[in-house]
């Protein structure tokens, strides 16, 4: 039995409801979904204050949510399993932490989307906000592992201190994408932001509409590189929009950042020497 | 008033081990006896303690604020909710001050010293111990790297050290005066890195380490502070440092004096080089020399955040890190240097650490000479308590623990001779509570004698002795219940304990000058005013 | 016409000192309401000293007075002015996770007020 | 009754920029502070105009009401509302500040204080890696090279030169200025210029790359050409700084907003922080942000003793919770999720972006201030309070973290912040069920 959550009014001031996921809801009826707490500020509410539940043949594993949830924080925080499904915006915070399954998000998204995600996938259908993908203030290590693909654009300090995943935007970025980056990899289909990988150690972030190299990278040469060919193959068949000039085009290699360890890579679609 | 009946009592500093007596409270104080209608708490299956008294951790003042604001992503994984009456807080490796003085509550601990602070920064310190609940504190001043003091000492002019150093303890409303790498923060601060040992010169001042720490002693000793010096040795965790830890005590020795932290100066093998145990030689020190007491500065595996005067160490431990650095020089006193920190128990060193602070404990016969302590929060938290006296209370499970950690280190030690001693409750009631009391010259702490403060923690008895002192069943602050049934009942705040030595005024025609002319605020603003004292309890000196 | 040039909004002594007098008062709204510009881009905008300019972005607007400066302390394409109520309506609210919003070096539209 | 005799006051203190200079010696003639010896021109102003004021107490929208009243009304503001933000604080006292925290903690509100939008940033990059600093008599008595980067102290901290950085003598620079040489980067020729040796002045925007280039020329990595035309600033130029940051004995880099308010913020403050540290390799080196208003170090300070985190702090789950971008006050406003306000001595309705302004006037907002400002001419409720460190004692800290205890030069019939603070704390917990 799947659950189909419907905003029916919507909250004040932000709505806090990490329990909106499969690990939570998993098993439960309509109206035992509808009992869970939520916050509403610093007030304890319950999921039906805001939302019509329904049930619906189908998996346990699936989670529907319905409406604009701008001001909902914190769907699918931790989950492990299964599939949410938002129809519509969702606020900050989704999919934080999350260890498996996978999070459709049809609208837009607010700022931490995938923040320090160590498994499973997020799909944004529209733009998301600032560090998606990124470390939360103080800490080294952002996204863990995982896919965190974003079909619009996406803000500033993208998969800030990545360790390992996969990260597309198949519009813009902002600034800093990729900065403090440890390892894994960035696509950014649209413009680059400013100051791109500073300070990255390890890694890959791939730009196809040319960037602002840091004076602290160094050119390598300009190559084909067969992993990226088959990652954008990859990409095209979630639906990113990548092109024939992407997967058959010629890269400059660019390393840094030599302010670190310098073992990271800025590759650009072209020669951009 | 409260009279506590059925519990064992356990009340080293009156030679009482394990008898089935009442405890009695009246007015904050313990007492003989009280009138029939004080309530009553049936402490039957429990153990009664003093509560806990810790002579050295790091829990307010300039430098643990850099370390709190320092590591939101440790807090973030340990929140404090309010609960009841009381504030919220922070937890992890350096807790907030309400999180800091609950949690402390918590373990049983009614009596906490901040260790090391700048006087320049008093009332800052004093105004974070006053947000610091239950428990009653105090704090150590730091002067062993006190340009004016220095000085002094270099012209031999020790009647003025003496004054000079009790103005400081007044001025700062400190417990008494620490030193930290004595010469080696100046000469970092001076850019020459550090004192290579304690007879190395202190640049621009022309005497050595070991001159500092004897002038300061013998001035502590003749102003007759309750605690005498405080003593963290140069070359903290250098392969080698014993040899400067033995010398230091040896210039000290027939006096009175404590040496801070002892585990982390223990080390043999050449400098740069892998260390090696030296507890047993160090052990053998102590053990002649009564005079000299020490606290273990036990490591425990896991996060911690080194936080220390010591700022040329602090460096060496970014060097080794790589990761987050504070680096804070404060004017004519003191430095400081911070450094989050992971021991692991497969790293030869972090291990030889470990295992060199069990050997502490269980070579040295005599528990009131060395207090146990994990340097919070530069060994590990102090939240570690209850499991470092699980390892020290059961052979089964140190034996245990010992086989997981890197054999290499283990090999340096004489831990894998399966040593037999198991501390006992009494022993543990020692180092801490009664034997810390002591060596802070507490004399109405650390005891359940008629006249000490009612400061009393209850346990129940189990088998699982981390279980047991993790969560006491009673928490007695100042004759207050503050914790019954596992649960916080009453919020409390505590005083702050400070000394006030005489001096002659007339030293202040000699440090007046010297701020005029070196400080960047005004000489008559520098004394901390009698305002911020709130609840307080000077400490009478010994003369 | 309007041009683009880059603001820099910060504190001045005279801010400071108005400021104490009194935030609703005349000087204080005079300081925070005089734009300094490089005086070749003064001449070429076609304005006087004293004269109106419209500064304005996305956000919003606000009508300032001129005031020159050589070109050697503040270079062509420069506003500077003091912080305040003007200022703030040219900002964005958005601060891109940190809290800060962009309220210095930020591109403005400047054009004559007839 | 007004005191009408002269009397000198020594040694007090002037809380009006972050310099927290306590060598005043103010001359009180009834509820005037006639003269202010020691004081620069913003010192001088802040004295002379600080006078008492014949206003309301208190202000209910717009009625005039008694102090009590007031706090009965803010109470019943702040129990009711779900997620309100308590913010300013770095114009009063650390006495004030501590109520205003438990404040937040008791109604599970955010707190934030001005920090956010002025060095909020470098608190952000501090927590990223650290830094390298000292007290301000440190720099007195040893620094050789001091480097003032994105700020204009010669006009919003003009003792900052004479005081602690330029001028004086100190131990191991007993010619005091001779002894130093003084470096100014800008993107614009300030006042400040003057009193530097070098001035370098970089292209807007280009604080960050500047920075990346010099860390790489300490650390002997390639920099590329191209950072000429970026920055504006030579190559060559940067290489004789790196020298000097090198082979100097004790160096500081001080900066200002233009580096925490710029495109980067946290990023620039960042670097800058690491090329502090970097240079420790080779010397002693030390960074300062020079923050601005009179107590706004001990904001920081206060609100990280209480809870963990130095600002944007929530705590409407019961814990503070951290969150630069969420849980600060002016994304809090522009997004239109507070719904009510406790703004203390400051003045967010003057100096905010338009759309937190435009939601500030749309919630309940409490403020107080002992002037009338725009913040409080858009309040709800607003409370007329005494100035602190002139009419009221308490604790201050210098942008180095020094603390410094006041005292005031005359009374006001005001109440301090403190105590109104005090006053709604109490009362709130009543409302809230939270008391004994």
């Amino acid at each position: 039995m799947s659950l189909h959550l419907t905003l029916r009014q919507q909250p004040d001031v932000p709505l806090e409801a990490e329990t909106l996921s499969p690990d939570r809801l998993a098993g439960l009826d309509a109206a035992a979904a509808a009992a869970l707490p939520v916050m509403h500020g610093n007030r304890k509410a319950v999921v039906a204050d805001f939302f019509d539940v329904a049930a619906a043949a189908g998996t346990d594993d699936l989670l529907v949510l319905e409406g604009d949830l701008s001001r909902v924080k914190r769907i699918g925080e931790s989950m492990t399993r299964g599939l949410i499904l938002i129809k519509g915006n969702a606020g900050m915070h989704v999919g934080v932490d999350m260890r498996g399954g996978e999070i459709v998000v049809e609208g837009d998204v607010g700022d931490w989307v995938g923040a320090e995600m160590l498994g499973g996938r997020i799909v944004v259908k529209g733009n998301a906000g600032h560090q998606a993908g990124s470390v939360y203030r103080g800490g080294h290590k952002g996204m863990l592992g995982g896919e965190l693909f974003i079909h619009g654009n996406a803000g500033a300090e993208l998969g800030n201190s990545m360790r390992r995943g996969l990260i597309a935007v198949g519009g813009a970025c902002g600034d800093f994408a990729g900065v403090n980056m440890l390892a894994g990899t960035i696509i950014v289909l649209g413009e680059m932001g400013w100051r791109a990988c500073a300070g990255m150690t390890r890694g890959t972030v791939v730009g196809m509409q040319g960037a602002r190299v840091l004076p602290t990278f160094t050119f390598d040469c300009v190559y084909r590189p067969t992993f990226l060919r088959m990652l954008l193959l990859h990409l095209r068949a979630q639906g990113l929009p990548v092109t024939d000039a992407q997967i058959a085009g010629e890269y400059t290699r660019w390393s840094g950042d030599h302010i670190s360890l310098g073992r990271g890579e800025l590759l650009l679609l072209g020669d951009s020497r | 008033m409260l009279r506590i009946v059925n519990g064992r009592v356990y009340d080293p500093a009156n030679n009482i081990d394990g008898e089935i007596r009442d405890i009695c409270v009246s007015d904050g104080k313990i007492v003989a006896d009280v009138p029939p209608e004080a309530r009553s708490i049936d402490a039957r299956g429990m153990v009664v303690m003093p509560g806990g008294v810790d002579m050295h951790a790091h829990i307010a003042g300039p430098k643990v604020n850099l370390a709190r604001k320092l590591i939101p992503e440790d807090h973030r994984r340990d929140p404090h909710p309010r609960v009841g009456l009381m504030r919220s807080g922070a937890g992890g490796s350096v807790p907030s001050t309400f999180a800091t003085g609950y949690r402390y509550a918590m373990l049983g601990y009614t009596t906490v010293m901040e260790a090391a602070a700048p006087a320049l920064g008093a009332r800052h310190v004093i105004e974070e111990l006053h947000d610091t609940p239950i428990i009653d504190k105090g704090f150590y001043a730091l002067m062993g790297n006190n340009v004016l003091l220095m000085r002094l000492i270099k012209e031999g002019r020790k009647d003025a050290v003496r004054n000079t150093l009790a103005w400081w303890l007044n001025a700062a409303k400190a417990y008494t005066a620490k030193i930290v790498n004595p010469g080696g923060v100046e000469m970092w601060k001076s850019g020459s890195n550090n004192v290579t040992d304690q007879n190395s010169t202190i640049e621009s001042f022309g005497i050595t380490p070991l001159q500092v720490v004897d002038a300061l002693s013998l001035a502590v000793d003749e102003l007759g502070l309750p605690h005498p010096t405080h003593i963290h040795c140069n070359n903290l965790g250098h392969s080698g440092n014993y040899t400067t830890t033995l010398e230091t005590m040896r210039v000290l020795q027939g006096r009175r004096a404590h040496i801070t932290h002892i585990q982390f100066h223990c080390y043999g093998g050449k400098l740069g080089g892998k260390p090696t145990s030296k507890a047993a030689e160090i052990i053998e020190y102590l053990k002649n020399h009564p005079e000299t007491t020490a606290d273990v500065g036990q490591v425990m595996f896991g996060d911690a955040v080194t936080m220390t005067a010591d700022a040329p160490l602090s460096y060496m431990l970014h060097k080794l890190s790589g990761g987050k650095w504070v680096n804070a020089d404060v004017e004519n006193e003191t430095g400081c240097g911070i450094v989050p920190f992971v021991y692991q128990d497969s790293n030869y060193v972090h291990a030889l650490q470990w295992g060199i602070g069990l050997e502490l404990f269980l070579l040295n016969q005599n528990p009131w000479q060395l207090a146990l302590s994990t340097d919070h929060p530069n060994g590990g938290s102090f939240m570690n308590y209850p499991r470092l006296i699980k390892l020290l209370m059961d052979r089964d499970f140190r034996n245990q623990e010992i086989k997981k950690v890197n054999q290499a280190a283990m090999k340096k030690t004489v831990l894998l001779d399966d040593l037999q001693r198991e501390y006992t409750l009494r022993e543990i009631a020692i180092v801490t509570r009664a034997g810390p009391a002591r060596l802070l010259g507490l004399k109405n702490k650390g005891h359940l004698g008629a006249g000490a403060d009612a400061d009393i923690t209850i346990y129940e008895e189990q088998a699982d002795k981390e279980a047991m002192f993790s969560t006491p069943r009673y928490v007695v602050k100042s004759g207050k219940i503050i914790i019954e049934d596992g649960e916080f009942r009453a919020d409390h705040g505590g005083r702050l304990l400070h000394v006030m030595p005489a001096y002659d005024p007339q030293i202040e025609e000699v440090i007046k000058p010297f701020f005029d002319d070196f400080y960047s605020i005004q000489f008559e603003n520098y004394a901390v005013g009698d305002e911020y004292l709130h609840e307080h309890e000077i400490v009478p000196t010994l003369r | 016409m309007a041009e683009t040039m880059l603001l820099i909004p910060g504190r001045t002594s005279k801010q400071g000192t108005s400021l104490n007098a009194g935030k609703l008062g005349a000087e204080y709204i005079e300081v925070t309401t005089t734009v300094e510009i490089n005086s070749d881009d003064m001449a070429r905008l076609g304005v006087k000293e004293g004269d109106a300019v419209r500064l304005s972005t996305e956000v919003g607007e606000c009508v300032v007075k001129c005031k020159a400066r050589k070109p050697s302390d503040l270079p062509a394409g420069m506003l500077f002015m003091a912080y305040g109520p003007a200022s703030s309506q040219l900002v964005g609210g958005e601060t891109q996770g940190t809290g800060m919003p962009l309220s210095k070096s930020f591109d403005v539209q400047v054009e004559r007020v007839a | 009754m007004e005191n009408t005799d002269k009397r000198i006051i020594e040694n007090a203190t002037c809380t009006f920029c972050g310099c927290v200079c306590d060598d005043m010696i103010l001359t009180v003639e009834g509820n005037h502070i006639t003269q202010a010896k020691n004081a620069c021109v913003l010192g001088k102003a802040w004295f002379s105009e600080h006078t008492v004021e014949q206003r309301p107490f208190a202000l209910i929208d717009g009625r005039e009401a008694g102090t009590d009243e007031a706090v009965e009304a803010a109470a019943q503001v702040l129990a009711n509302a779900r997620f309100p933000v308590v913010y300013g604080l770095s114009d009063t006292t650390c006495e004030a500040q501590r109520q205003a925290v438990a404040i937040a903690d008791y109604i599970g509100a955010s707190i934030d204080t001005t920090t956010s939008v002025c060095h909020g940033p470098s608190g952000m990059a501090f927590q990223g890696a650290g830094e390298s600093t000292a007290t301000l008599g440190e720099v007195r008595n040893r620094a050789d090279l001091v480097i003032y980067w994105g700020g204009n102290p010669a006009e919003s901290h003009p003792r900052h030169f004479t005081r602690y950085s330029v001028t004086p003598k100190g131990m191991y620079v007993p010619n005091g200025r001779k002894d130093r040489t003084v470096v100014l980067v800008d993107v614009r020729q300030t006042p400040s210029a003057k009193v530097a040796d070098i001035f370098l002045q970089v292209k807007p925007r280009a604080d960050f790359e500047m920075l990346w280039a010099l860390r790489a020329l300490v650390k002997g990595k390639p920099v590329d050409p191209s950072i000429e035309e970026i920055t504006g600033v030579s190559l060559h130029a940067m290489k004789d700084l790196v020298q000097r940051m090198k082979s100097c004995r004790f160096g500081v880099l001080f900066f200002g907003m233009g580096l925490t308010m710029t495109r980067g913020r946290h990023y620039n403050s960042g670097a800058l922080l690491a090329l502090a540290t970097d240079l420790n390799e080779f010397t002693h080196f030390v960074a300062k942000p020079v923050r601005g208003h009179g107590n706004v170090t001990g904001a920081d300070n206060v609100v990280s003793w209480q809870t963990g985190y130095p600002f944007a702090v929530n705590f409407s789950r019961g814990f503070p919770r951290f969150n630069p971008g969420e849980f600060t006050t002016v994304d809090l406003l522009a997004r239109a999720e507070a719904d009510a306000a406790l703004i203390i001595a400051s003045d967010p309705a003057s100096n905010f972006p338009k759309a937190a302004i435009e939601h500030l006037k749309r919630i309940p907002t409490i403020v107080l201030d002992p002037k009338t400002t725009v913040t409080t001419s858009v309040a709800k409720i607003s409370f007329t309070t005494a100035t602190y460190g002139i009419n009221t004692g308490g604790t201050v800290y210098r942008m180095d973290d020094v603390p410094i205890s006041l005292r005031p030069a005359f009374p006001s019939p005001y109440p301090s912040d403190e105590t109104v603070l005090r006053a709604i704390k109490d009362r709130v917990r009543q409302l809230l069920g939270q008391t004994a």
